[in-house]
């Protein structure tokens, strides 16, 4: 029989697939060089050091870490259906499970455990109510939110009120995870850094912030980005996970079990989000404190959207805003006044690209208005007001965003309800 | 069955449909389920479950506490309403947090800074407030709608943004003015002309219900009347319920997007109204805080239903007032906090649990009319 | 008074519960703001009043309830009623936030005694007014850091921009001003009201302290509360110097921290609060303001670890000039 | 254990007194069904009588109330429908269960992947697994492709690849033709019998009894939830078919005298439509339609049909211009132009026709907010639309528990028919009727064209849009073919017959 009123029925639609932007390796690099040349040059004319001395990188990396593991905790959710809103609270049970299991074994790495086993009993709670009670995914969070600082509150009373150097609100300080050097090149690097040379003194510096006191923690909550990526779209137990997030009824009618990945995800996101506390009380500051996530976990939520639902979308949002954090926070006036000069170069480029390539002339003349304005403020003022760097990063997310109009594409049924047997 | 039945306790309790006595046993067996939880919790922490509980309930029950719950539910009742508008339309206003303190900020700076006649001032302070909470939260729809900008990220950071612009804001060299004698700093207090006199409405105590109770039923009503009666209310919902089908029915999705955030922000805007106007006069350092996140929880927890919402909003105000009678009982704060947690999800699973056994209701009713001998239901409403 | 209420069911029976030594003396109320007792910081050193007048007076009992997060007036008010109404007498409130709720409360209970920590804006016949003055207390500690540092170069971390924080602020700044005129001092505040989570944060303050050394400070003052350790982890690995705040940290702070932290700001709510107890267990507490200054000797600097004994002179020179008043240090930032 | 199961009885599955109770509805009561292994065993019935619900249930996605499911002579219990493939039955369901967000191989693969290493999925060889079972059978599918970007002929397609993947022995196919053109018909139609070459089974579901007729072995009837009767294809002919299904008899399309005027109703003028990556989706359409005419346009899915209905809908951006009547509505909204008379029947009624959670009564609504009786100014008059619905229930013959039920829980011809009732309801000056019968019982289908037909005699004017040729060629007036967004032929509906016209779709007529 011959096929070929099917294959002529191949409608066009089919024919092409719709040129959608595909990011390649080569790409991802011209970007990030892109950006390196960018910070060495705004560096090169205002003078602001900070903007890619080791010290800054160092902490944008720090910063950066429990905001992305939250990020990768909703991923993990979210990509199996299951809005999760309870980071935050997720997120508190790990600082306090992080530092009790660090001391109460006197290993990091046993708080590190800790960490994830107390965020993941926060998943659990969250999984319990919204895939088996069916509960609205996001009241559901708040709750846990809620709870997660009830718990650690009381937790921390019975557990380091009575430890020395300890209190109600506050853990004796903590065994650190081992903090790791590339033996032999910080000196060169520092002496690089310190020419204050065009280009080369800002690689230099960035190389030396990413590969001197880094902590295996740190490692290990790098490497979780790349292994995420893996586990959900290149194995069987992943495409199972993602396909319960995209439409529940097409797993079950393949006889996928889709109360036990929901449940698998929700856990695991849990224990991810507990990482991420867990990472808070034992790397970011040595000791719980009560309090200290501070937002993240929301933080951490916006990172996963601002990264479309992917891994490394999410730590591109991490670092994006670990990194001005890093800035406001070390040397605010200064840095932030510095990014001003960024910014107004970043949008001139966008006027120019609507112009050229798009011939959107309108578009251009307002865009390219903006950039003058922020170069105007920029040449006028010689720092910001303390109030204002405080939210670099906030206001930087929305720049970017708003630049780069992104076609968001969350998982079809996310948030929605489902339940066994209701198939249409 | 009777359609405006079905549709009144449909409204009711969301989309939870229910006959006979089923309404009440919700409500009911939530209570229960969260007394029987938070009893547990309770005991694992030590304190005697019963008499706790009782001592809750009969603080909860004394005329100034009634009055002090009234009053937070009337800001928590506004916060909800302001977060349900997005809601209704798949739109997640977190950013109501920091819309209603940029407003009341604002807000209070104009009231404070020149008097009017009594009606017009007042008018004058909350108009400012909707138009700057409005105004806040345009960023957002714009950005979604220009730039298809997620709502929940340029919310979540436009708080922020709101906090740092804020304060800011609150200094002496702009909206604020020293208050003498105190590490305190604030607005300028509004004048007599521009207060909202409490309402001694609860007999056996002094202390007053907020004025602005009314605008929070107002809100109510209103917020009911929009969506359920009117064209607009009908392509909000539809908008919610599927975009492309709204699409298809002639809604314009952006304009509705701009117009349903600009709404939310403009409630939001009305949030501090009644503690400003009716309590501390002034926007200071210790005005009331968290309360957007608060309303995301009290919308859902009623079901983004006007009444839903109220005893949503009083439920919260009482776990809130109760904090104190309980610490002095020597619940200590964290079990009261712990408390409030696993009310709220245990009375959102006990509305499930009434939502599912009505289903299997459902069946057996079906079944009885079968094994009755009478043709399917579904063919008598065809006919009917 | 209110005690008689039979209504309430925060009669003294049924709240006896907690009763401390049992002793003769008053029954004590202390209403703490967000944080309470166990905060590390100021709320803390209001309990460790308590706690000294608990075994010195032999208080009959005391009570302590603490403020929730982001709660209104109104809450505050109900908390302070419960506790009079609960026979609570004297009643201390601590932090400014109290200040409209005891004034209200304060005329309801004529009878019973009240005090506010760090706020002379609530007045009454019935109402004692704690306040510190800490930017002297920051002056001398803004003195010492100057004398030690070699590069000529200082910093201060505010955990929230408040007033109350810019005064530590204002009076750090001058003090180092006095000694070397043309010194660097930087200055980051964590977070901005209403977000209080830089009080809490630690690994904010450790990057901001970080920022400093880096840009070549080499003494660093927080007024930050809990945030105050990731300053000292910061200056550990700087090998800097730390200076602490409120209580004297180089005792409380983490034993492999505590060897930078050359000095602390001591503001001595404890004292106030004992002080106050004091004199109302002998039925006399003082109303109106009381102002615990470095005349008063409510704020100072500390001495452990000896690493400013060096200066000392010269630290406590300065000292008697504010004394003195022959120097007014300013509350505000100049 | 299947081969003693095999000696001992030639019936592939047995089902006995099935019930199955839904809130509100029956969807079976004591079903009992025999299909012979090797046989193409056909279920018809009208809409929701229980079809889809039954085979639902032998494939383990549903649990029965009551009755026993036999495979191969022994009793089964499925929990779920691994349960059931793994006892080697496969199922294509009625409306796709596909993930639009996964590749083709995704989809396939998912719930029994290849493995690498015990946990990677071997996507090398589940793509050489695929592309050979495409070939086989023809089904042209790639396997790398977001199954998002695929039009309903190809969805079909990867739906049916995905139960031969699992090597199913017996396969359901719930309404598989609904959406073919007459040579996918075929196509799959040969595929079939292949298949039962190979010792499969085959149950299948259909309206089209011609179709059932001629490719069933064995053909049962449900009604109302139960069987009604098993029949012998050899001695039954459709109309005595239909009659036992609706007890109405077999419908037939055909359009007595031409009711066309000369007044143009609707007139279109180069209109294009592309896509955001600028490919040509609509390349040029250009026609009139006047009143009292019905404009047919036959092409396989995905030829721009879609497109081409929702830039006149105003649902999407087209240059060109359309007119109606003397205006130029081309710049006006999607409102404006349903206020200016212009009525829609979607093709995808879950997606642009119906809000699923909401109530009869809102849906009557849905399209005209601002219209009596739905509305008074700007309030909504909730008497009035509810009025109305009841009215289109039963003028409709929608078979509903009431008008306060949700959307959702209306089979979807039921469904269907709301919506041809609303739509009307509008009177409209020109409607869009988009495969108006898909999916619907042969009762139904008698219903909605004989409401065409008066709308047209009254001067309606119908752009008509079907993947039923028969209801394509018997009510247009005139038609037109489109392939790949152009219109690449005009036929004369009296003088074609659906197989010339389905070449003439597929490229091959052009020749022709
Ligand atoms: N999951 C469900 N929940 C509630 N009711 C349902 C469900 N599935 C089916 N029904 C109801 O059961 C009845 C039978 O539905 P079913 O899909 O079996 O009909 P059908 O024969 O497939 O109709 P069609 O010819 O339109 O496909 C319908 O009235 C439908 O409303
Ligand atoms: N969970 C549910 N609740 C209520 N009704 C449901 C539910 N699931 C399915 N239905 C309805 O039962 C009907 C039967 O399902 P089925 O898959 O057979 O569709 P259908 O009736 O054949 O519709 P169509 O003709 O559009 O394919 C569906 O139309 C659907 O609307
Ligand atoms: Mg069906
Ligand atoms: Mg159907």
């Amino acid at each position: 029989m011959s096929a070929s009123g099917l294959k002529t029925g191949q409608p066009p639609v089919e024919q092409a697939r719709s040129g959608a932007f595909k990011l390649t390796w080569r790409l991802l690099l011209i970007g990030i060089g892109a950006l390196v040349l960018l910070l060495s040059v705004t560096r090169f004319f205002t003078g602001a050091v900070d903007l890619t001395s080791a010290g800054a990188i160092n902490a944008a990396v720090a910063l950066a870490v429990p905001i992305g593991l939250a990020g990768l905790g909703g991923l993990w959710s979210e990509r199996a259906g299951v809005v999760n809103i309870g980071l935050e609270g997720m997120m508190i049970l790990g600082t306090w499970a992080g530092a009790w299991g660090a001391i109460q074994f006197a290993n990091p790495w046993m708080g590190v455990l800790a960490g994830a086993i107390g965020g993941a009993a926060g998943g659990l709670l969250h999984a319990v109510a919204t895939v088996t009670f069916g509960v609205d995914h996001i009241i559901s969070g708040v709750a846990i939110t809620i709870l997660g600082g009830g718990i650690t509150e009381f937790l921390s009373k019975v557990t380091f009120a009575e430890m020395p150097g300890g209190g109600d609100t506050q853990s004796p300080p903590v065994p650190k995870p081992q903090v790791v050097s590339l033996p032999g090149i910080g000196e060169p690097l520092a002496e690089l850094e310190s020419q204050r040379w065009f280009l080369i003194s800002d690689l230099a510096g960035i190389l030396r912030g990413l590969t001197t006191n880094v902590s295996l923690f740190t490692i290990l909550a790098v490497l979780l980005v790349p292994l995420t990526f893996y586990v959900l779209w290149r194995t069987a137990f992943g495409l199972r996970l993602r396909s319960c997030g995209e439409r529940p009824v097409a797993a079950e009618s393949l006889g996928v079990n889709v109360y036990t990945y929901k449940y698998a995800a929700v856990v695991i996101s849990g224990a991810l989000a507990g990482l991420g506390g867990a990472f808070l009380s034992l790397v970011a500051s040595s000791a719980y404190r009560e309090g200290q996530t501070g937002g993240r976990g929301f933080i951490g939520l916006a990172a996963m959207i601002f990264g479309n639902w992917r891994p490394g979308g999410l730590a591109g949002g991490a670092l994006l805003f670990g990194y001005t954090d890093g800035l406001q926070l070390r040397r605010g006036g200064e840095s932030v006044h510095a990014l001003l000069l960024l910014v107004a170069i970043l949008i001139a480029a966008v006027a120019v690209y609507q112009l050229v390539r798009q011939q959107r002339t309108q578009a251009a003349i307002i865009t390219g208005s903006a950039a003058v304005i922020v170069f105007a403020i920029f040449a006028l003022t010689d720092s910001v007001p303390g109030q204002f760097t405080s939210v670099t990063p906030h206001i930087t997310t929305l720049l970017v965003l708003s630049l780069a109009a992104q076609r968001l594409r969350m998982p079809a049924a996310d948030g929605l309800p489902y339940r066994k047997g209701q198939a249409k | 069955m009777n359609a405006a039945e079905s549709s009144f306790t449909d409204r009711l309790l969301g989309r939870v449909r229910l006959e006979g006595l089923l309404p009440l046993a919700a409500p009911l067996l939530a209570v229960v389920f969260a007394g029987v939880i938070t009893s547990i919790v309770l005991l694992v922490s030590g304190d005697p479950p019963l008499e706790t509980l009782v001592a809750m309930a009969d603080y909860g029950t004394q005329p100034r506490s009634i009055v002090l719950m009234l009053n937070y539910a009337t800001t928590y009742y506004l916060a909800a309403i302001a977060v349900a508008i997005g809601f209704r339309m798949n739109l997640f206003n977190i950013g109501v947090d920091g819309q209603y303190r940029l407003a009341a900020l604002v807000a209070a700076a104009v009231g404070g800074a020149l008097t009017l006649p009594a009606p017009l001032h007042i008018a004058l302070i909350i108009l400012v407030a909707m138009l700057v909470g409005a105004g806040w939260a345009s960023i957002a729809a714009l950005l979604k709608v220009k730039r298809g900008v997620s709502e929940v990220i340029s919310t979540i950071m436009l708080n922020a943004i709101a906090t740092a612009l804020g304060a800011w804001l609150l200094n002496k060299e702009r909206l604020a003015v020293e208050i003498a004698g105190s590490n305190n700093i604030g607005t300028k207090p509004i004048a007599e002309s521009g207060q909202v006199p409490g309402m001694a409405i609860i007999p056996g105590t002094e202390l007053k219900v907020f004025g602005l109770i009314i605008l929070a039923i107002a809100m109510g009503v209103l917020y009911h009347v929009l969506l359920n009666r009117t064209r607009f209310g009908f392509d909000l919902r539809a908008t919610g319920r599927s975009e492309s089908a709204a699409v298809a029915s002639g809604v314009n999705v952006k304009k509705m997007v701009l117009i349903a955030m600009i709404m939310s922000g403009a409630a939001a805007g009305l949030i501090g109204m009644p503690q400003l106007l009716g309590s501390s006069y002034s926007y200071s350092l210790d005005f009331p805080t968290g309360l957007g996140f608060t309303g995301i929880a009290i919308a859902l927890l009623g079901r983004n239903h006007p009444v839903g919402i109220a005893f949503g909003a009083l439920l919260w105000a009482f776990l809130d007032t109760s904090s104190s009678i309980l610490q002095l009982r020597e619940v200590s704060p964290e079990i009261v906090r712990i408390m409030q947690g696993t009310i709220v999800l245990s009375v959102i699973i006990a509305y499930e649990l009434v939502h599912r056994y009505q289903i299997t209701a459902g069946q057996r009713r079906v079944s009885k009319e079968l094994s009755g001998g009478t043709t399917p239901p579904r063919v008598e409403g065809a006919s009917a | 008074g209110g005690s008689e209420e039979p209504t309430t069911t925060a009669s003294p029976g049924d709240a006896a519960t907690s009763a401390a030594p049992g002793g003769t003396g008053p029954k004590v109320g202390l209403a703490y703001d967000i944080g309470g007792r166990g905060d590390q910081s100021f709320n803390d050193a209001a309990a460790a009043g308590l706690d000294k007048a608990k075994a010195e007076l032999g208080l009959a009992e005391a009570k302590e309830l603490e403020a929730g997060n982001g709660e209104t007036d109104a809450a505050k008010e109900e908390r302070l009623r419960l506790l009079a109404q609960g026979g609570y007498n004297p009643i201390i409130a601590v932090g400014f936030a109290y200040s409209g709720p005891l004034k209200k409360v304060a005329t309801e209970f004529p009878e019973v005694k009240f005090a506010i920590v760090d706020d002379e804006a609530a007045t009454g016949p019935n109402i004692s007014n704690l306040v510190f003055a800490e930017h002297e207390g920051s002056f001398l500690v803004g003195v010492a850091a100057a004398l030690k540092s070699e590069k000529n170069h200082v910093g201060f971390v505010g955990g929230v921009e408040v007033p109350l924080i810019k005064k530590f602020e204002a009076g750090f700044a001058a003090g180092a001003k006095a000694v070397k005129s043309d010194i660097k001092v930087d200055v980051k505040y964590l977070t901005q009201p209403p977000d209080f989570a830089g009080f809490a944060d630690p690994a904010k303050g450790k990057t901001a302290a970080e920022g400093m050394f880096d840009a070549g400070a080499d003494v660093v003052y927080h007024a930050a509360g809990g945030s105050g350790g990731g300053v000292f982890e910061a200056a550990k690995a700087a090998n800097g110097k730390a200076i602490g705040v409120d209580s004297d940290q180089a005792k409380t702070a983490a034993a492999d921290l505590q060897g930078v932290i050359m000095t602390s700001m001591l503001k001595k709510v404890d004292v106030a609060v004992f002080d106050f107890l004091k004199n109302a267990a002998a039925g006399a507490p003082k109303a109106g303001t009381t102002v615990y200054d470095l005349k008063a000797g409510g704020v100072d600097y500390s001495t452990t670890g000896g690493q400013v004994d060096d200066i000392k002179a010269k630290i406590d020179e300065y000292k008697q000039k504010v004394i003195s008043g022959e120097i007014t240090v300013p509350k505000e930032v100049g | 254990m299947e081969e003693a199961v095999i000696s001992t009885s030639t019936s592939a599955v047995e089902l006995e007194g099935i019930t199955k109770r839904f809130p509100g509805v029956v969807a079976n009561s004591n079903v009992s069904l025999s299909v012979q292994r090797g046989h193409v065993h056909a279920i018809v019935g009208e809409n929701g009588a229980g079809k889809s619900t039954l085979m639902k249930i032998l494939y383990g996605m549903q649990r029965p109330d009551e009755g026993e499911i036999r495979v191969n002579g022994a009793p089964v219990s499925f929990r779920s429908p691994s349960d059931s493939i793994a006892a080697g039955i496969g199922m294509v369901h009625q409306h796709f269960m596909l993930a639009d967000n996964l590749t083709v191989l995704e989809n396939v693969v998912l719930g029994s992947e290849p493995r690498k290493g015990g946990i990677a999925i071997d996507f090398g060889s589940a793509r050489k697994k695929i592309k050979q079972i495409s070939d086989t059978y023809g089904l042209g599918v790639d396997p790398d492709m977001l199954v998002e970007d695929l039009g309903v002929g190809a969805r079909q397609r990867v739906e049916i690849l995905k139960v031969l993947y699992r090597g199913a022995r017996i396969l359901i196919l719930d309404e598989p033709t609904a959406v073919l053109v007459p040579q996918e018909v075929d196509e799959l139609f040969g595929n079939l019998r292949e298949l039962v070459r190979e010792g499969l089974t085959i149950i299948f579901i259909s309206h089209k009894l011609d179709e059932v007729l001629s490719v069933a072995d064995a053909i049962t009837v449900i009604r109302r939830g139960t069987t009604v009767a098993s029949v012998n294809p050899k001695d039954v002919t459709a109309r005595q078919l239909a009659e036992l299904m609706v007890g109405s008899e077999l419908p037939s399309p055909e359009t007595r005298e031409s009711t066309v005027t000369d007044v143009v109703a609707l007139s279109v003028r180069n209109l294009s439509v592309h896509s955001p990556d600028e490919r040509c989706i609509v390349d040029g359409v250009t026609f009139d339609i006047r009143k009292g005419e019905v404009l047919g346009i036959a092409g396989v899915e995905g030829n721009g049909q879609a497109e081409l209905v929702e830039a006149i809908m105003g649902m999407r951006p087209a240059d060109g211009e359309i007119r109606l009547g003397e205006e130029d509505i081309s710049a006006w909204s999607t409102l404006r132009r349903r206020e200016a008379g212009i009525g829609y029947i979607p093709e995808d009624r879950h997606r642009h026709g119906l809000l699923l959670e909401a109530p009869l009564w809102e849906n009557r609504i849905l399209g005209h907010q601002t219209r009596k009786p739905n509305v008074k100014g700007p309030w909504i008059d909730r008497a009035g639309a509810r009025r109305d619905t009841q009215r289109i229930v039963e003028q409709y013959d929608v078979r509903t528990p009431g008008i306060d039920v949700d959307a959702a829980a209306l089979s979807g011809g039921n469904q269907q028919k709301l919506i041809v009732g609303r739509e009307m309801s509008g009177d409209p000056v020109f409607l869009i009727a988009s495969h108006p019968t898909r999916g619907v019982d042969v009762g139904a289908q008698a219903a909605i064209w004989d409401h065409l037909r008066a709308a047209r005699a009254a001067g309606l004017a119908v752009l008509l849009i079907s993947a039923d040729l028969d209801e394509l060629i018997g009510l247009s007036d005139t038609l037109k073919v489109i392939l790949r967004g152009r219109v690449v032929a005009d036929v004369d509906p009296q003088n074609v017959t659906p197989e010339q016209l389905g070449s003439a779709m597929t490229g091959a007529g052009e020749a022709a």
